[in-house]
Parts: C-alpha cells; structure tokens; sequence
C-alpha cells in the first residue's frame, strides 16, 4: 500500500544528513560538554559548532541561543522566565488566543501566581490585529507573547507590525516560531522580537531538542535551576547529539529553504484548490495567503475528524485534526473555536502538512481516496441528513 | 490509531443497520456536536419486539462502531430486553473501548432507550387520543 | 597512548546494545507518539516499552513514570513540582547540604517565591543524620528531599532511615537517585519515597533524557505545561530515541546489575587501598565504606585539582574535581566543604569513577602516572615548601 | 581541556624559574587556597635589576603558567621595568587567557610586584636603620 505521511506539523523525519552527523555523538564522543579533560573538548566544540547554526538560521547573535529540550521547553522558559524576571515592573502578560498549548498553559499557570492574562482574539483567518494588542498593552504589562505561525491553521502572524507596537512602548515581545523557524525565513532582527523560541523536529532534526532565542540584555529567569551550563540559563548535561542534529539540520534548513518553499508551496497550493472541486461543503481554515508553505487544512462540513483519519489511515495516509475526537483532552481546538467556527465545524478539522519528500503523487492520492471516505461518512451522517432535507447549510 | 479493539474497528469499516427508517415507529436522538458524538436511533415495533433498527451517527469511531453494535444488540429483541443494554455491555461486545472513549462515544444504548420512550409515550398519547 | 576514561560520574559512554535499541528511532520509525495514524503506534509503544523497563529498574509502578529531559530537569521537577502543588499545607521544605545544583538550586529559586528552606548538615563523610531531618521537621513541613548517593564523594545517605520519619510525619520524600538508579538496586518501596529522580547517561543510556517517578496519589505540579503528554505531568513531544535508549539502559542495567557492583567495587577498592600507599598526605573524601561501587575520591594535600587533571589529561587519563578553578563558578565544591574540609585541602581533590570497560591495569596506570604528577606539582607549591620547613602537615 | 592558549600550556608544562631563592630580597605573596591560587615570588636585585626571580605556585594551569611567564618577563629588568609588568601585559604575552581565568589565575604581576615593595621596603628600613 502507499504510505504518505502528511503530518509534518505533528514530527519531521530525521535527515539522514541531520543522523549521520549525530552519529559520532551517539558512539566515540561520548563526553560531557563540562568535563575539562580531552573528552570533553569535542563535545563542547561541536555543541558550539551548533549554536553557530543555529544562530545562522535565525540571525542572531551565537552567545543569545540557548539550547533547550523542546519546543515546549523553550515556550514554558520563555513566558515563565521573562515575566519572572520582570515581576518588579508589573504583572500583566498578554498572548494571542490562538498560542500553543506551551504558550497558552504557561500563562495559565503565571496566572495562578499572581499574574494577569489578556488574550487578544483573532479574526475568521486566526490573524492577531496587532492593535488589538497595542489596546491591552497597560502600564503594568511586562510581556507580549505572539507565535509567528500556527501549526493547526498555517496563518502567519504579523509579527512585525506587532513588534513596532511593544519596541515603541518598551515591552519585551517573545514570539513562538516552533512552526516558522527553519521551515521560512526567520530572522529575528528584522521580525523586531526580544525572544524566539524554536524545536529540531520541526525541520527534519531530532526530537528532544530546541532552543530559546534572548536578545541580549533581556533577562530571563532560568526555568531549570542547577550547573551554569548554557551560560547559567539552563542547566542540566547537554544532550550533545540532540543538539548537534539541531544545528545540521538548521544548516540544511538555512541552504535549502528556498527550494523547500517551492515545492512545499506548489503541494499545498494543488490541495486547496484541488480538494473543494472534490468535495463540497469543505471550508478552508487558516488564511488563504498568509500561511506556512506545505500546510493545507480544512473543516469537511457534517463529518467528523477522527473518522476521516482512521479511513485515510487505513489507506496508508497520515494526517491530523482539530476535532475533539482526536484531541486528548476531547476538546475541539481552541484554535479553530477562537477563529469563529462552530463546534459542529471544527469536528470536520482536517491537516494535512507536507513536507521535503512530498510528491505530487500524495496529493492526487488524497484528491483520489478523501472523497469516498467523505461520501461513505456523510451518508451515516444524522447532520448531512437534516442538511439534504432542509436543502440547506447548517452553519 | 487509538487503540480499539478488532470487533470495534470491523464495526467502524462495516456498521450495520446505518440508515433511516421511514415513518419509524420512534426516534431517539443523544449527544451533541460540541463534545464531537452525535446519534439518531430509529426503530420499528412490531408485538413488542423491535423488528427494526436503523442508526445514523456524526462521530469517532468508537461512535460508530457503538451505534452499530447497539442497533444488531437490539434488533429482535423485546422492548424490556432492549432496555437493559447498557453502555457496559455494549463495550463488552465490542471488547472493550478505550478509556476516554468511554463517556462520549458510548452514547448509543441511550439513543436507543430513548427512542424506545418515544415510541412508549407515542403509544400511550395513541391510547389516550 | 593510552586512554583511560575514569570520569563515569559526569557522563557514561552509550553502551552499542542501548545505541542499536535507538537506531530505528532515529530513521524511519520517526512518528510522534500523540499521532493517531499508523506513524504514531510504533513510537508510542515504543515509549511504553521503556516506560515498563525503567519501572522494573526502581519497582515501579509503570504508571508512575514521567520521562524528563534530563537529570537536572527531574530535580527541578520534584523539588518545585512538589513544594508547588501543595503550598496550601504549608511553604517549608528541607534538603540536605550536599544536594546537587539541580536540587539547591530548585530550592534556592522556592526561597525566592516565599517558601522557606532548611538545608541538613552532613557529617565528616557527607552523610546525613536522620535524626537531624527529624528535628528540622515543622508543622508547615511539605517537602523532604536527601539525594540517595552523592555524585562527589559517592556516599550513600540512609534514605531508608530517612523515610521512617517522613512517613511517620506525613510528609513526601524525594530523593535524587541520579548517581545510584542503574548503579546499585533501586527500590522504591524498600527505601519507602515518593519521589525519585533519574537520568540516563549516568547508567549508559543516552544524554537528554531522564525520568521522574511519583507514587501515585503524591500531587505534583507540571514544571512543563503544554500539550497532556505524560498523563498531563510533563508536556512537550516525547523524545522518542532517548526515551526508547533509556528503558533498553535500564533493562541491562537491571540483568547485569551484580556483575557490575563486583568489578567496579574490586577497582574501586584497589585504587583507595593503593593510591594513599603510593603519596602521602592524601584524604579520602566520602564515606569508607557506605559508597557507590565504582567512586573513588580524594584530595591530594599542598595541590591544586585542575592541573593535576591536565597532567592527567597529557597522559591520556580523564578525571574529576572539585576544586574551584575545575568548577565554571570557580568555587570549591560545596559537598566537600559541606563534609568539614579546608578550602585549602578541598583544592586538592580528584575524583576517579570507574565504568563498566574499566580494567585493573587502568587502576595500575593510574598509580603508576599520578605519583610522579603530584610529586611535580608539589615542589612547585608554596604550601608544601611551608609544610617541609615546619616540619608537618597544614590542614 | 580549558581552552589554554599553546604559550599557556608550554609554560604549564614547562614552568621556568621555580623554587625558592635562599636569602632572597624581597618576597611577595598574593591570593589565597579559597580562591584556589596562591603564589609566592621571591626577588633578586643587584644594581636596581632583578637579577633572579623564581616563583612557588598553587593553583591551576593558568595560575602556574602565569606565574612562570612573569618570571621570565621580570628576569633581568629594572625595578621600575618590572613594575609595568600588569596582568594583562602577562595574558597578552600568554597569548590569551579564558575569560573566566583571567581574574582569579592572573595574580602573579601583583605577587612580584608585592616582592618588589617588599624589598624596596627593606631597603628603606635599611637605609634608616
Ligand atoms: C507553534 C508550536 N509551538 C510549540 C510546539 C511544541 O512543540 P513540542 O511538542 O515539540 O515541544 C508546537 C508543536 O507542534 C507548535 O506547533
Ligand atoms: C546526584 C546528581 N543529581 C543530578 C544530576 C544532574 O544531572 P544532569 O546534569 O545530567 O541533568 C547529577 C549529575 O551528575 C548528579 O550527580
């Protein structure tokens, strides 16, 4: 059977470039970056090695990257750590409505200590106003948290417009670039941000490993206490292949972005125009234009997610969904909810996210197998009954 | 995939009983799309016993596989023995469900009673009337 | 030359066996755990595999296990994690003066959101008193944690002893078990905690990853918020590779338990019986008897640690110290000044942790190289030159 | 390894000038076991020259390397040379010294400098006595 996996938004595969360079790090060079004998020294040189690609990837400075475990690691730090350093100053932080969980659960938790959380909605594309966000900002307001893209909808952020806003009234603005960093251009001079957070799996690295980006002279709260490595912001013994991968695959990702954006882009473009002359009753999420290259979802009206996924999954195709069925905590995601669509709707959520070895083929494969699979669910469908009698939507 | 059990996922890619029946005798409606399950239970009732059972269902595939199992558990059966299948002994013909599956997609042996009770209060109205 | 790596407290090598266990995890088998589709199975239960082994490590309930990033990230976890969720009975937790970083400074951090702290002494060879736990106990006592063994000076505290008290007292007990899970037999129903942290690289498993296990029942506050992996305790896309590394580390771990404890104890024992014979004035650090099989430490008097270890290091032999010019924050270990040692003589220290390739002709070497070493660098050292012209020691 | 420039490690390895001198001129001593560099310089001097310098040194590699290079920059100089000898006219010499090193390891100019008072101290008291 075909196998196409289009979830690249849930995991990237590792590069067997990305792999082979860990390869020594998983053998031979065994040593703590920390250690002073001979053992240590090329683990500590490869572990700057990387944040010399890292930093490239993203235009920062080397000594402001800091390496982490995850994408979630770096957005916890982030929000935890800016808004704990800046405690003296207020105690008001403001995020999108549309942030990752990492984002949205950091907040939630700084609010149980004291601190106070202002969302800023989005509109019917998930896009943040950015002033909507200049109209929360207050005199005790010590951080603006905005991702750059999200990975359930694709719609890119207007970080930019944002950070004119925070720069002019003096606020640190971190952004969540889980989704952008290494997939497009990031760079965080001209984005105008004070802290970025980004993770390996998200471009074809490894898991267990990303990094915060601090500008310097920010400061931050350590998230996790202990030894000074990382420069005393986070201890714990470097996971030297992890992020040797990590900077491989910044490397690749820093070389061959613009060939990606192309064939990510041509993909994606052929689904969305593609599957609405399949299926009707389909609406796209996210924004139409703004968004990530290889990143195609939708809501099927009067069917649910995690059906969908388990008849394409039995056609070998990997894809995810936003439904409540799908999500661990049975909840739609909040993410199509907060961008206005029913309940009902967003138990149709479909992603599909292409990634590097993508093919033309996958998407005539999915334009081949989705539109049974809708028509066989939609004919048990009690929705898809009531609609076809009314002879009309039911949004 | 979630780990269901080989009699849930043969009810997932084959339900029985899906569809509509015209004029049926009671019709039994329960969950709601926010929490992502959605039934409709139809049936008709001939001298007490439930001659047919037909479903439609918006949901998961513990959803579907529930609403298929429930309609052959009831089919043929008498109202008093349709009453008694509960979400357990759904789940236990099906083989279990996964844990959180359990409260939200297992909403089918009350789609059923409750077209059951719709057919029962039609009847005593039909008396009454 | 010959390599000689006796530094198997700051990392272990990747045994191949563990590095085979993780190959397929970095190649094709990249699926995330949380994914509903056929690339999402064989990682997850891949996951739960390791979960069952490192279960089997400490007696565990397979439940009760959270993989963490780290060693560092366990600590920071337990200590704040616990203190955190239960705040309503009181804000006064106790550790030991010889903690490791990720354990002082996690209570360092509670200091400074209002909790208070209370740090045990520790006798001549770093060991705890329980009585002394005992009387630090107050009413608003919330949290008791004395790591098992110490990383340094490789005593063994009696946390069995320990958790008598705190379970008669009602109060949870951690205990860093870093230095000793996967070294010698961890149970943790026999030393009766409810907490306890490990790492993998300490036991030849991968860097990157560690786990924390928590009696159910025990609350516990996420230190990572985001998505609900981990049963919602630790948030952030499993690091499916390390995780995997990790449970195959601690399944050898626990077969080859005993033959291991027999050769590290022989070599231990051969170079602290040995090494005082071949120089005078050298201390042995840590407890006598009461020590991790395979940690020998000491300090050498008139000497300093870090050019010792460069000699060492010309001869192709990797060791520890704690000396402050060895350690990034320039300061002599606290565990060795915690344990009554001068400054003067805790300069002196070198730590020799013997691993599973280890050989007697390692220890041999050892014998035979450091002598002349030392002999060198004390008629450089003023202090010496004091030493022989009074006639007798300075300590 | 710290990252020890080839100078500081050939030095460390290397170290000229160590011992004491019998009788010396003047003596200095500078840092403490806490800190974990101690060094003792011990002076020569005929005609305002140091006509020898040898040092004793705890520490580590850049403490002991330090101690040697400024030995040997000193050696043969004039008081009033040897004084201008500043910590980082000794790192530069070294080709460098790590960062996090430079403060704590770098106390040898200050130790011969000590010897040097030391001995124009004597000097003085010789002078009046
Ligand atoms: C925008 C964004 N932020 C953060 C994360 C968290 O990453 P992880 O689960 O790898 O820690 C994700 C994961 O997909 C994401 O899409
Ligand atoms: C006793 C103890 N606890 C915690 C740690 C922290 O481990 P890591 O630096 O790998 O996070 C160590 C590291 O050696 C240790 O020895």
């Amino acid at each position: 059977m075909r196998r196409v996996y289009l979830d690249n938004a849930a995991t990237t595969p590792l590069l067997p470039e990305v792999r082979e360079a860990m390869m020594p790090f998983l053998g031979e060079v065994f040593g703590n970056p920390s250690s002073l004998h001979s053992w240590g020294d090329p683990a500590r040189e490869a572990v700057e090695t990387a944040r010399v690609q890292v930093a490239g990837l993203i235009g920062a400075q080397v000594e402001e990257i800091i390496f982490t475990g995850s994408g979630t690691e770096s957005n916890n730090f982030a929000i935890k750590g800016l808004a704990m350093a800046n405690q003296k100053k207020g105690n008001h932080i403001i995020i999108s409505a549309v942030e990752h969980f990492s984002v949205l659960h950091s907040a939630r938790t700084l609010e149980k200590l004291g601190f106070q959380v202002s969302e800023v909605p989005v509109d019917k594309y998930g896009t943040v106003d950015p002033d909507d966000v200049r109209r929360r900002i207050r005199k005790d307001t010590i951080l603006v948290s905005v991702m750059h893209a999200n990975g359930e909808i694709g719609t890119i952020e207007p970080i930019k417009e944002i950070a004119k806003i925070t720069k002019e009234m003096n606020i640190p603005l971190h952004t969540d670039a889980v989704a952008t960093a290494g997939t497009i251009p990031v760079n965080v001079k001209e984005l105008g941000v004070d802290a970025l957070s980004l993770a390996g799996n998200q471009f074809y690295g490894p898991k267990g490993v990303g990094a915060l980006w601090v500008r310097r002279g920010v400061r931050i709260m350590p998230l996790l206490d202990g030894g000074i490595q990382e420069g005393g912001k986070r201890a714990g013994t470097e996971n030297v292949p992890a992020i040797v991968g990590l900077g491989k695959a910044a490397e690749l990702a820093t070389a061959n972005m613009d060939a990606r954006i192309k064939l990510l882009t041509a993909l994606r473009d052929r689904l969305i125009t593609q599957l609405p002359a399949k299926i009707d009753h389909v609406v796209i999420t996210g924004h139409p234009q703004k968004r990530l290259p290889g990143h195609a979802s939708f809501c099927i009206e009067f069917i649910e997610g995690e059906s969908m996924l388990m008849w394409l999954n039995m056609q070998g195709v990997a894809v995810s969904s936003g439904s409540a069925c799908t999500s661990r905590a049975l909840k739609a995601s909040h993410v199509l909810i907060a961008s206005g669509l029913s309940h009902e709707l967003a138990q149709g959520s479909l992603l599909f996210t292409f990634g590097i070895d993508s093919t033309v083929e996958d998407v005539d494969y999915i334009l081949e197998v989705l539109p049974p699979i809708v028509t066989r669910l939609r004919q048990m469908s009690p929705l898809y009954a009531k609609f076809e009698k009314a002879g009309k939507g039911v949004r | 995939m979630p780990v269901y059990s080989q009699k849930v996922m043969d009810h997932f890619m084959n339900p029985r009983n899906v569809g509509e029946i015209e004029n049926p005798d009671g019709i039994g409606e329960e969950g709601n799309p926010v929490c992502g399950d959605m039934m409709t239970f139809y049936i008709k009732v001939k001298d007490n016993r439930l001659e047919d059972v037909k479903f439609q269902t918006f949901g998961c595939g513990a959803a579907i596989a529930v609403s298929s199992m429930v309609s052959e558990m009831a089919k043929g059966r008498t109202l008093e023995e349709a009453l008694k299948i509960t979400p357990q002994s759904v789940a236990n013909e099906l083989e279990g469900l996964p844990k959180n599956k359990f409260h939200c997609s297992n909403l089918g042996a009350q789609a059923l009673h409750k077209a059951i009770e719709d057919y029962l209060e039609k009847q005593k109205k039909g008396v009454q009337a």
